[in-house]
């Protein structure tokens, strides 16, 4: 779960979610949500071009559901797609705190992952992973889209295995 | 006239399909894409050139019986710059990028010398 | 135009301001330049010999000379002679007479090299940071001896 | 900008995500009723501190960082940081790797424009373009990356040559792909002429004329659409372009529909000098001879001196300042990227405009963050 926003009652905390959970119902649920993977468009970097590509008709995305939106308040799925600086985090965490729940994070590329080639760079926020509940991790500088498409699929498997971090289980 | 814009969008029903269908058709790559590097333990010497060449510090020569690069795919560039300067040729790249690299912790993206070789499988049997 | 006759015409105009003129090649002058006189340089540079594209403004640090040099790469768009101008400054508080006036887009480029080298601009119409946070103001991250790099904190598995 | 406001006046902030951006920046614009009264651009949210790193990193290392400066122009970063470390160390790459980084290097402009226009398209709402554009420019990466190894991070190239040779029958493969993009081309540019919409939302909007084009300094498209025939391609030649036989596509207008049309009429002339370079390459090493440069130049110590190089970028004029001290690393890089200056020259082009023409002026000047930021 992310950072909880004042005021808000998050639904997933409501008792009839919490029963559903022991249920084989969620498991419907999760089929559900796995195949309607909304993901956020903020190209932030290289990777953000591969992102474009991998929703476009060479590799089309929308064959799994997985549709790119461009307001926040849509989407369920952030990907970092690059290099997050001193300057750009709390806009990130405000774009992440606007998203509804259940949402997960893919971290797309060496410069969400580690810094990448910008890891020791004054500029950089280093060690995302303890910022945001990252679900799925695609090396590569920048992974092509297939493997964009493959961390996709990681997540839709960790959903139905009911490991994944963006619901709470 | 507007009207040309859907006469050119029907007509495009007729062109070959463009979209590139993985995961169930794999995609052609180049022959020189440069994806996981492979290691052939029988020529490296473990002298660390690769190490000391990488941009991005990705490589560290680690004891496995002898002395072996271990590889952060977290860091690495797959540049090719320890491929190119590797003097005994044993690092060599293949076309692995996507079903083994794509992990769900941070730590498993460490490749240890025995997964570069190939010895043992980069993915765990039911590993999630 | 060719670098001869620029040179020539700038020492003439400036004989006390302009130091050790160089001719590199048919293309490429440089030239260090009184940091007083920097907007007069300038505005003869863009009048009459048609130098009318700041190309690049940018900052280098010399700790063990104490000093930070400021350095202007003048092009043109008529013509393909670059000039490499330069005004050495005082390290411990280096200062500037801003160009925005003669060359508009020196702006950002001003602002840039205030926030990563420390340098004031004079005049300048709106000094602030632009690439970094207000708080990593007066870090001066590019300065040879800035601490904060390389930062080891990063969570590197190798 | 100012920030208190008048009450009939309301303030817009765009960004640092929008659909409009190809990457985060903040647009802050001063509203009264639909006009844009005052706009601040603020930047640097993806600033990398890439000129740091590049202090730090060996020449070689160098070389996969300057990739990483835009990711649409990875081939000419490459070639403006080779080119600086070239005249300082004093060598020349042979004929063969002049003609192949002309080839790679025009291939990358093709995608570069492509993608340009595109995005441009999607932010009129022109979608269908979009992806008409990114199709044709998948084609053209894949002729990309079957030379270099990737898609758009390629570390090709090397001090002196190029990493590897053209493989075989690139040549035939890569002209059939672009003589179907140029008959494609003409498609497209068909469909914008006679769109009305699109000829409303274009023609006589966002014009930047020659006089303030060049006093705001900026280079590339926007400038050249303003009848400037600036390139450094002509103005400074550089590899074998002197050999070539191109023109510098320019407009008189210096509205947004001309940025698209020299757009459009450089992927041609791009075409263009592809094909005359597929015909002169010559045979010969792609290293020079007699020196210890090669595929597998070890970390190497560059005399001291200091250089500054310029190449045409898509965008625009690509510069770089290098300052050697005679170690294997550099002691001080500036690179001057061509959207610095266009992204510092899009405020004043959109005061005055309407709310709505705003997408399409910042669409239209091609800015990539990444590159401005640094």
């Amino acid at each position: 779960m992310g950072e909880i926003i004042e005021n808000v009652s998050f639904t997933a905390t409501s008792a009839i979610h919490e029963f559903l959970k022991k249920t084989p119902l969620q498991d419907i649920i999760n089929w559900g949500r796995k195949n309607s993977l909304w993901f956020l468009t903020q190209p932030m970097g290289c990777c953000g071009v591969e992102m474009i590509a991998a929703g476009c008709s060479h590799y089309d995305t929308d064959r799994f559901g997985i549709i790119p939106r461009v307001s926040p308040r849509q989407a369920d799925v952030i990907v970092i797609s690059g290099y997050v600086t001193k300057k750009y985090l709390p806009a990130l965490k405000r774009l992440w705190d606007q998203m509804p729940s259940p949402k997960w994070v893919i971290c797309m590329g060496d410069c969400s992952i580690s810094g990448g080639p910008f890891y020791e760079s004054y500029s950089t926020v280093q060690n995302i992973d303890e910022i945001f509940p990252i679900d799925v991790f695609i090396p590569g500088c920048p992974p092509r889209p297939e493997a964009l498409i493959q961390g996709f699929i990681e997540l839709q498997k960790k959903i139905m295995a009911r490991e994944d971090k963006g619901s709470e289980y | 006239m507007v009207v040309k814009n859907f006469i050119r969008a029907i007509k495009t029903v007729y062109t070959p399909s463009v979209t590139r269908l993985y995961p169930e058709v794999a995609s052609d790559l180049s022959d020189r894409f440069r994806g996981l590097q492979k290691l052939d333990k029988s020529k490296c010497i473990g002298c660390g050139i690769c190490a000391n060449t990488c941009p991005n510090n990705a490589i560290k020569i680690v004891k496995d019986g002898r002395w072996f690069p271990s590889l952060d795919v977290g860091h690495c560039m797959f540049c090719g710059l320890c491929i190119d300067q590797c003097p005994q040729e044993a690092l060599s790249s293949t076309k692995v990028y996507t079903g083994e690299l794509v992990k769900w912790d941070h730590h498993k993206l460490l490749f240890t010398p025995s997964m570069l070789a190939r010895e043992v499988p980069l993915k765990k049997e039911g590993e999630k | 135009m060719n670098a001869n006759n620029i040179i020539k015409s700038l020492t003439e105009k400036f004989p006390n301001e302009i130091l050790e003129p160089n001719v590199e090649s048919n293309i490429r002058i440089s030239s260090y330049v009184d940091k007083d006189a920097i907007v007069n340089v300038c505005k003869h540079l863009l009048e009459t010999l048609e130098f009318d594209h700041l190309s690049c403004e940018c900052g280098v640090d010399y700790p063990d000379r104490n000093e930070i040099e400021v350095v202007y790469h003048i092009a043109s768009y008529s013509h393909p002679v670059v000039l490499t101008l330069k005004a050495k400054l005082d390290r411990d508080e280096p200062q500037i007479e801003s160009i925005v006036s003669i060359y508009w887009n020196a702006n950002w480029y001003e602002r840039e090299t205030y926030e990563l080298y420390g340098v004031k601009y004079t005049n300048h119409p709106d000094l602030k940071p632009l690439l970094l946070p207000e708080d990593m103001l007066g870090e001066w991250p590019l300065r040879k001896d800035y601490e904060g790099f390389p930062n080891k904190t990063a969570k590197n598995l190798v | 900008m100012e920030q208190t406001i008048a009450p009939s006046e309301m303030l817009l902030h765009l960004g640092p995500q929008h659909a409009i951006q190809p990457g985060p920046y903040l647009l802050d614009l001063k509203l009264r009723g639909e006009t844009v009264v005052d706009a601040e651009l603020e930047m640097g949210y993806i600033h990398k501190g890439i000129e740091k790193i590049l202090e730090n990193k060996t020449y070689l290392q160098g070389i996969t960082i300057t990739d990483r400066i835009c990711y649409l122009a990875a081939l000419t970063n490459n070639e403006v940081f080779c080119n600086c470390v070239e005249k300082l160390v004093g060598i020349e790459p042979p004929q063969r790797s002049q003609y192949i980084r002309v080839i790679m290097e025009e291939l990358s402009r093709i995608q570069s424009h492509l993608l340009g226009i595109g995005e441009f398209s999607t932010d009129l709402g022109f979608v269908t373009m979009f992806l008409y554009m990114i199709r044709e420019r998948e084609e053209v990466l894949s002729l990309i990356d079957m030379v270099t190894g990737s898609r758009i991070t390629h570390s090709y190239l090397r001090f002196g040559g190029v990493r590897e040779d053209l493989p075989e029958g690139f040549a035939e493969k890569a002209m059939s792909v672009l003589n179907d993009i140029n008959k494609k081309l003409d498609e497209h540019e068909d469909l914008y002429n006679t769109d009305k919409i699109y000829l409303q939302r274009t023609v006589g909007v966002g014009v930047l004329t020659a006089k303030i084009a060049s006093d705001l300094g900026v280079s590339g498209p926007p400038l050249r659409a303003a009848g400037v025939a600036f390139d450094i391609r002509k103005n400074e030649p550089y590899l074998v372009y002197n050999d070539l036989d191109f023109k510098v596509c320019t407009e008189k207008e210096g509205d947004i529909f001309a940025r698209i049309k020299v757009r459009l009429d450089e992927i041609r002339e791009s075409i263009y000098i592809i094909e005359q370079a597929f015909d002169q390459i010559p045979q010969g090493p792609l290293f020079p001879v007699g020196t210890p440069y090669g595929r597998r130049t070890p970390v190497m110590r560059v005399p001291a001196g200091e250089v500054f190089c310029r190449v045409e970028d898509p965008r625009g004029e690509m510069g770089m300042y290098m300052i050697s001290d005679g170690s294997d690393k550099p002691y001080r890089v500036k690179i001057r990227g061509p959207v610095f200056p266009t992204m510092q020259a899009l405020p004043p082009l959109i005061k005055g405009t309407y709310v709505a023409d705003v997408a399409a002026i910042a669409a239209s000047m091609d800015g990539c963050t990444s590159e401005a930021d640094r």
